[in-house]
């Protein structure tokens, strides 16, 4: 069973935590092309990913860059870094 | 005839204890420590099976966990491993797979056919007439498959646990048990596990008469029991490596999962059999089989011997087997005796014949090993014409060796074949996993204790995170110890290549002559080592006769995926105990006490309904039925009172709570006023209604948030995920176990409460939607005028510890105005009598808020952001379906339930599907069956009678009409009804 | 595996704590509030401190959980908020070989002061090793409390041990 | 009767004609290359082939002939879907199932066992009398049955789950099936050769070459093909093909595990299938119990076993067949499922021309192997998405228009 090595708890348990996918910023006042592509479409090929993880008995956040071939964690991301702005979205008229 | 030998040194049994069992109708008795073939062999029972296929007699093959022709069944058990299970006293066994007896099995004439069922002949048959395959597929399936299952066994479940060591060392040979001394003395924790009952592994049976050997076994075993940092795991298998190298360790009571830091293969070696004529005779078996045998059993493997030599090892056997009494006819080596080494020269001191550059070319005997076929053998083949017959009822092979090496394959590492070794060899290792001892290569007692250190230091170096180059192949033996083609073909054939699965040599060139020519498609058209031992014995052959028909080299042809588990592993084991939480409220007990039929709701336990006191267990469809509608009734008219503990409760806090509950739901949060509540929709990404529930307003910077039952643990990690995308200054608390909640409606709620409460609950200062804090009953509580069930209520919510008190006291106060508990099905009948949806119920996988018919929870124009909001912009213009309200007419009750729409049931028209039934109830407020239903479009709107397929298949029309069915404007949850009227 | 504890003689036993009230502090004043009261303030985060009876942990970077013993005045403060936690007690000889049957952790590491948050028989669980004597609390929602109490319960008895938290009956 | 069986028997040679050709150097050009050796890949070959006569035809495989999600499924045949465009794709594969052993004269051991979807809970017997409804109304033998049908067909199932969340009921499908998933690909191989198609194994593709939104060709760590018609027929490896292209897709690489049990005597000839506890069984005709359940919950390219995979299947088969306790697991594996938001596949004509996808399987591929090999050789032969994978088009997800398939799953547990 996998490990994630997490700051603060230590290596704990694949099954403790809850995965979330990759890390995606919703674009502001996207066109409609662009929308559905936030909404449906993954980079689905093996690679690294930014991806969020929770630690259920923390209630702690993890973001890890995974390489989704080989399952290796390369190292842990700084929540501040993947940070956005509150996006918006106005009616077209 | 005696099988028992005199005591050797090193036996496991205890000749002081003896054990009587019975074996197809016979007793037998063995010695504790005796396995099950070793005290049937000692009973002088030489058959212990049938094959697979072709029902031949078989027998001893390995004594290491590979015999699957030595498979037993008893009343409470089944493909019992006679080589490796202990005897115990009393237990009643039986051969499997077997028609009859072992004895007299009537399906032996199946190899009379053989002829005719060349490899993968069951894809080439049967299938013709179509009709007719369910017949010859029933005889097929009859004939599969080995023990028998009785379905009537009870659930056995051992518990499991985890285990955590710096070093993990699998295999207490001697190599292993160097590799655990050298990391123990170096500081390290260790575990040290053998799959068989004591340690010492080959060094115990294979050196068993070895001087030198005597000397290393005592100081190595005596130095392992003191040394405080081995813990000492036997009879544990490793089942497999998994990621992160966690290895579950499989034993009698139940599995270790082991975590290790660094693990150490010390597997050892599977001794490969030679292919030749009759090679599954009874009486044929492994070298190693035989010195297990006389080694840990004292049993006698026969009386007149011949040993068959690819390597050293065979010359050790046949000394073993001199100093057991068995006569040696002769040695036959593959090759010639001068390149052999010590063992050789003292086997030909002893005057034993010595037949070089020969292999057997068959086994002959009814039933049983008689004779072997001797001929001159050139490396490839047998010249048969100058062959003779040696009589005999023992012969050993001894021809070479294929490395346990399936946890290094799952661990990652690359192996590939070393010709000068004649065998496949770790290369790379990732970090963390070693190899020592004949596993890599080291066959003399000397290179196997060296490499165990060499593991050992590897290890502890990489443990403390120094640099270290690996001298893998240091240690390994310059000359080797299998020979590459111990395989000998024969016209007449039965040349067993997997002897589980009744392989012959022809059927694996047959395979590849149709195609099937590499080592994964071979495999799974012939079935190569989809036995039960999963080719331990045989892929190693099987690779070697691929790489010869296609003229590749054995790295070309690979290898197939070495899957978990090495050996079976008993689901009771893989089970353990039964773990599934359980949650339940603090009224708990007090629902049993009154009736209660409880359901689950996710982790939780709920009331359904409650059955009158007086059913006792099950509860007829129309007790139920009349229990809900009297519950219902209850809360129109006088009082109902239901657990909402299980509800999500979070509070929301800081500056940007608001923001926060703005992007979540869809409508407008921080516009709420303090001390009011507003409905909540929550959609995903793509517009998709996921959960709805109750916001209300403590303070400018606080909120207290319900969501549903089922999505409560998932509201609360979304809120906290928006906090940390946005960066926002908010703090959450997860109340939902710390408080319980609970709902008093109904006309005379306002009335019971206000005796309890110090909060004012007047209607101008209380108002509907409202949300006031105080005291009930003492204790610190927040009151909620929420409108699901439509009637005046208030749901109570208050520390846990302290619920169960006023619940009992609002139910004592309450009796005066009839007061009744209510459950989720009573719920379900209100609300939906005021057009509330459920999600998950009303809405499904795909529903957006315009098909649930609530657009007007969706502010696309006053609110800059929202999740979901490009999505609905989208969907608002290109909806297809609504959820529209309608009723049946007034007294339709059709005569069974097969006539009566029910959830799910299809709206059709003009013959096609054109929406479904979400949700229906007889409403006894308005004395007819009312419901909601996803109607396509137009339809929906046609606002026209529709058609509903029932179970029978008749339509029934149903009339679409407006929602709320019942107090449409709301008066009776807004009014001041502070008397009952 | 050293053999299990010889059930006849274990020292090995589960109790519960029903003498503290457990509470969620959050927000910038919950450190001020808990100084404030007496209480001990752990530095840094997922660790522990206890003092006169009373434990406090730090589960964030403003936010804290106190349990604080039943009759000890404690003002709270505004984000402050009454958990319903059912806390066990495992001690005695043994209590590694029951726990290792619920939690993946290396509880031989685990030395009393110790801060733990993770999964017991699939339930999120705080655990903590008590300063003196070092037996070890298990603290979770008390809605699991029939659930966890009944599996805590067989194992301490199949191992050899007293279950003190079922009144008399020892 | 098996005459077939007597030739063997009296000829002392074995001389059956290949079912897969020799390895053999790649030609330059191919009217149609298909990537991906499994069923669906070979199928689409046949399909070309014996249909549409187009058979200057290369089937790429990385590896071996069904070794991807082909060999690694639990090989359960059914359609009692939801969507009426679920329902009708999938019995339209049924039917041709029901006949491949006569088309191919290879026995695929299509046995059809009937197939029970048991609900623990209301929400879960809701569902699936609305897949009932829907499967009838389309003539699909498909109904929710109560506890004593149950009992009748799997009597030494408990149907009370060790007094935890009992068997409400079931949606009980007829027509349910397994079928030998090997002899599947095989099958369609050798019919595929037969009929002048090219197969080779060990051949990956690395490129596929474009001019403008045209396809041109693809590059092979075999050497270079030029071909205006490419199919990607490669399920869990498709996200690595369409980045190729730089096609966007919803698909998601989740693990799906199996395991089986060692061989004991056949007992069990229905498929039992619990939503709320995630398992299914079946029986093998060697007498393994094939068990598996969901996927993974998180992503990864690998078909690695896990270990928490077999506890908890374990674990919670021992509630329905408390007596499977007794048995031992001999085997664990691993596909690579591609997982879409709505369940339900993305096939036919994308924006690049030439350029045709055959994905989003998930853990629902085998049963579709005959109607999407059909289809798919329909779709390129003619450059137009077949009517009956219309629904499953990928610009469906741009359109907001996705396939209700995951309106009863995600409820239905």
């Amino acid at each position: 069973m996998k490990l994630l090595d997490c700051a603060d708890i230590g290596k704990r348990p694949i099954t403790e935590f809850d995965y979330l996918g990759e890390i995606r910023i919703p674009p502001s006042d996207a066109d409609e092309s662009t929308w559905a592509d936030y909404v449906f479409n993954r980079n689905g090929a093996p690679g690294v990913l930014r991806e969020r993880w929770y630690h259920r008995p923390t209630g702690r956040w993890f973001i890890f860059e995974r390489d989704t071939l080989t399952d290796q964690i390369i190292g842990q991301v700084d929540a501040s870094e993947v940070r956005y702005e509150e996006p918006h979205y106005e009616i077209p008229a | 005839m005696k099988f028992r030998l005199d005591p050797q040194p090193l036996e496991w049994i205890d000749r002081s204890e003896s054990v009587s069992f019975r074996f197809e109708g016979q007793t037998f008795s063995g010695f504790s420590g005796d396995s099950l073939t070793s005290a049937l062999l000692a009973g002088g029972q030489k058959l212990l099976g049938r094959s697979f296929k072709y029902h031949r007699p078989r027998s001893v093959l390995s004594m290491a966990n590979h015999d699957v022709n030595a498979l037993f069944q008893s009343s409470d058990a089944t493909n019992i491993r006679g080589d490796v299970t202990p005897v115990s006293e009393g237990v009643d066994l039986r051969a499997c797979n077997v028609n009859g007896t072992l004895a007299n099995d009537k399906d032996r004439y199946i190899g009379l056919l053989s002829r005719f069922l060349p490899v993968g002949f069951y894809y080439k048959t049967f299938h013709k007439p179509k009709k007719f395959f369910p017949y010859w597929e029933r005889l097929i399936r009859e004939k599969a498959g080995l023990g028998e299952i009785n379905t009537s066994w009870s659930a056995t479940r051992q518990p499991k646990r985890y285990g955590f060591s710096e070093v993990l060392v699998i295999g207490a040979g001697p190599s292993g048990m160097q590799a655990a001394l050298s990391a123990a003395e170096a500081g390290a924790d260790v575990v040290l596990v053998d799959e068989n009952p004591r340690i010492g592994g080959s060094l115990d049976y294979q050196l068993a008469n070895e001087e030198a050997a005597a000397k290393v076994r005592a100081d190595l075993k005596s130095r392992i029991s003191n040394n405080a940092k081995i813990r000492l795991m036997e009879a544990h298998y490793a089942a497999g490596w998994y990621t992160d190298h966690y290895v579950p360790l499989v034993g009698p009571e139940g599995i270790t999962k082991m975590r290790a830091e660094q693990v150490i293969m010390a597997t050892g070696v599977m001794e490969q059999p030679s292919v030749f004529r009759n090679n599954d005779l009874p009486g044929v078996m492994l070298a190693s089989a035989a010195q297990r045998l006389i080694a840990r059993y004292a049993v006698k493997p026969g009386q007149r011997a011949v040993v068959l030599c690819g390597n050293d090892e065979g010359y050790r056997a046949a000394l073993d087997l001199i100093a057991a009494g068995v006569e040696v006819a002769a040695v036959v080596d593959l090759e010639r005796v001068g390149k052999r080494g010590e063992w050789a020269k003292q086997v030909q001191a002893q005057g034993i014949t010595v037949l070089d550059h020969s292999a057997i070319y068959e086994a002959q005997g009814k039933g049983a090993l008689s004779a072997v076929v001797v001929a001159p053998f050139n490396g490839k083949g047998c010249d048969a014409g100058k062959s003779h017959v040696i009589p005999c009822d023992l012969l050993l092979m001894s021809v070479g060796w294929a490395p346990a090496a399936q946890m290094l394959y799952q661990a990652g590492a690359k192996l590939g074949y070393a010709s000068q070794a004649e065998q496949i060899l770790p290369r790379e290792l990732p970090q963390g996993i070693h190899a020592c001892g004949r596993l890599n290569g080291a066959f003399t007692l000397e290179q196997r204790l060296a490499d165990g250190s060499r593991a050992a230091r590897e290890a502890l170096a990489q443990l403390r995170g120094e640099a270290v180059v690996s001298e893998l192949t240091v240690h390994r033996d310059t000359q080797s110890h299998s020979h590459p083609w111990p395989i000998i073909g024969h016209p007449k054939g039965k040349n067993f290549l997997d002897i589980d699965e009744d392989l012959q040599l022809k059927d694996l060139i047959n395979a590849a002559k149709e195609g099937f020519d590499n080592i994964e498609l071979m495999k799974r058209f012939s079935t190569n080592g989809m036995g039960p031992s999963q080719g331990k014995h045989s892929n190693m052959n099987g690779i070697r006769v691929l790489a010869s028909v296609t003229g590749k080299t054995i790295d070309e042809t690979g290898s197939t995926t070495a899957r978990p588990m090495f050996h079976p592993v008993p689901v009771s084991a893989l089970a353990g105990r039964r773990f599934r939480p359980e949650r339940l409220t603090p009224m708990h007990q007090w629902h049993l006490k009154h009736g209660a039929r409880m359901m689950e709701a996710g982790q939780w336990q709920r009331p359904e309904f409650y059955a009158p006191s007086t059913a006792a267990g099950a509860v007829t469809a129309a007790q139920r039925e009349q229990s809900i509608v009297q519950e219902v009734q209850a809360v129109r008219s006088g009082l109902g009172l239901i657990d909402v503990s299980t509800l999500g409760k979070i509070e929301v806090m800081g500056p940007d709570a608001g923001r926060l509950l703005d992007v979540v739901y869809t409508m407008k949060m921080s516009t709420i006023k303090i001390g009011m509540t507003r409905y909540a929709l929550a959609v995903d990404d793509s517009g998709v209604i996921i959960d709805d529930g109750i916001v209300g307003r403590i303070a400018e910077d606080r909120f207290y948030v319900t969501a549903t039952t089922s999505h409560a643990a998932a509201a609360f990690r979304t809120l906290s995920l928006k906090i940390q995308e946005l960066g926002l200054n908010v703090r959450l608390a997860n109340l939902t176990g710390s408080l319980a909640a609970m709902n008093l409606a109904g006309p005379a709620s306002r009335k019971v409460l206000s005796a309890l409460t110090d909060v004012d609950l007047s209607e101008e200062s209380f108002p509907y939607l409202g949300m006031r804090e105080g005291t009930l009953l003492g204790y610190p509580v927040r009151l909620i005028r929420v409108g699901f069930v439509g009637e005046l209520g208030y749901e109570i919510h208050l520390p846990a510890n302290a619920a169960l008190e006023v619940w009992e006291k609002l139910m004592d106060v309450g009796s005066a105005h009839a007061i009744r508990p209510f459950g989720v099905e009573a719920q379900r009948v209100l609300r939906l009598e005021k057009g509330h949806i459920i999600v998950g119920q009303d809405t499904d996988g795909l529903t957006n808020p315009f098909e649930a018919n609530m657009s007007w929870a969706v502010p696309l124009k006053s609110k800059p952001w929202f999740t979901g909001k490009p999505s609905l912009a989208r969907l608002k213009n290109s909806c297809e379906r609504r959820l529209i309200g309608f009723r049946l007419p007034q007294g339709f009750s059709p005569k069974s339930s097969s006539e009566m729409p029910k959830e799910c049931h299809l709206i059709i028209q003009d013959g096609e599907i054109s929406g479904r039934i979400t949700s229906i109830a007889y409403s006894p407020s308005l004395g007819r069956i009312i419901g909601l239903a996803m109607v396509d479009l137009p339809l929906a709107d046609a606002n026209v009678p529709m058609q509903v397929k029932v179970d029978s298949g008749a339509f029934v029309a149903i009339e679409p009409c407006a929602t709320p069915f019942y107090d449409a404007d709301g008066a009776r949850q807004t009014a001041d009804l502070t008397e009952v009227a | 595996m050293n053999a299990n504890a010889s059930p006849e003689m274990s020292n090995l036993s589960l109790s519960a704590r029903d003498d503290l009230s457990g509470y969620l502090l959050t927000g910038p004043v919950s450190a001020e509030a808990l100084a404030g009261s007496g209480l001990p303030l752990p530095q840094s985060q997922l660790t522990a401190l206890e003092l006169n009876g009373a434990l406090v942990a730090r589960t964030g970077t403003d936010e804290y959980m106190a349990f604080v013993p039943v009759g000890q005045e404690w003002a709270g403060c505004e984000w402050c908020f009454p958990r319903n936690d059912r806390v066990l007690v495992v001690q005695g000889e043994g209590w590694i070989e029951l726990m290792l049957q619920l939690c993946q952790f290396d509880f031989r590491k685990m030395q009393p002061g110790d801060w733990l948050m993770a999964s017991v028989a699939g339930v999120n669980c705080w655990l903590y090793r008590e300063q003196q004597g070092g037996a070890l609390m298990i603290g979770f929602d008390a809605g699991y409390d029939h659930y966890l109490s009944e599996i805590f319960s067989t194992l301490v008895r199949e191992l050899g041990g007293k279950d003190l938290t079922k009144g008399g009956a020892l | 009767m098996p005459w077939r069986l007597l030739k063997f028997g009296l000829k002392s040679t074995h001389d059956e004609p290949r079912f897969f050709p020799e390895a053999k150097p790649l030609k330059s050009h191919y009217d149609v290359v298909i990537i991906g050796g499994g069923g669906h890949g070979m199928a689409c070959a046949y399909y070309l082939a014996k249909e549409h006569g187009i058979t200057n035809v290369a089937v790429l495989e990385q590896g071996y002939i069904g070794g991807g999600n082909t060999g690694r499924n639990t090989t359960i045949v059914r359609s009692n879907y939801l969507t009426p465009e679920g329902v009708k794709f999938y019995d339209t594969s049924l039917k041709l199932f029901e006949d491949l052993a006569d088309d191919f004269d290879l026995n695929i051991f299509y046995s059809t066992r009937g197939h029970f979807t048991l609900a623990h809970t209301d929400s879960a017997l809701r569902t699936m009398r609305w897949r009932a409804e829907v499967n009838k109304h389309q003539g699909i033998e498909s109904e929710v049955v109560g506890r004593e049908e149950i009992a009748k067909a799997v009597p030494y199932m408990d149907m009370d789950c060790a007094g935890h969340a009992p068997v409400m009921g079931a949606l009980y499908h007829a027509p349910g099936s397994v079928a030998r998933h090997d002899a599947v690909a095989w099958g369609y191989a050798r019919g595929a050769y037969n009929r002048g198609v090219e197969i080779h194994q060990k051949t990956r593709v690395t490129a596929i070459r474009t001019q403008g939104d045209k396809v041109v060709g693809v590059d092979t760590d075999r050497g270079q093909i030029s071909c205006n018609k490419v199919i990607s027929m490669v399920a869990g490896s498709t996200p690595r093909i369409t980045s190729m292209l730089g096609l966007r897709t919803p698909i998601e690489i989740f693990p799906l595990q199996a395991c089986v049990s060692e061989p004991v005597k056949p007992f069990m000839d229905t498929i039992v299938v619990s939503g709320s506890l995630h398992v299914y069984v079946s029986q093998s005709s060697r007498g393994e119990m094939v068990m598996g359940a969901s996927v993974d919950p998180s992503v990864l390219h690998s078909t690695r076993s896990s270990f928490d995979f077999v506890e908890g299947l374990t674990d919670q088969m021992l509630d329905l067949f408390p007596f499977m306790s007794r048995m031992k697991v001999m085997r664990q594996w691993a596909g690579m499922s591609d997982i879409t938001p709505d369940f339900a596949p993305i096939m036919g004509k994308t924006p690049i021309d030439g350029f045709y996808l055959d994905a989003g399987w998930g853990t629902w591929g085998f049963k579709a192997t005959p109607v999407s090999g059909k289809t798919m050789a329909w779709t390129v032969a003619n450059d137009k998405t077949h009517e009956l994978i219309e629904p499953f088009r990928l610009s469906r997800f741009a359109d907001f228009d996705l396939v209700g398939e995951k309106g009863a799953a995600s409820v239905g547990h």
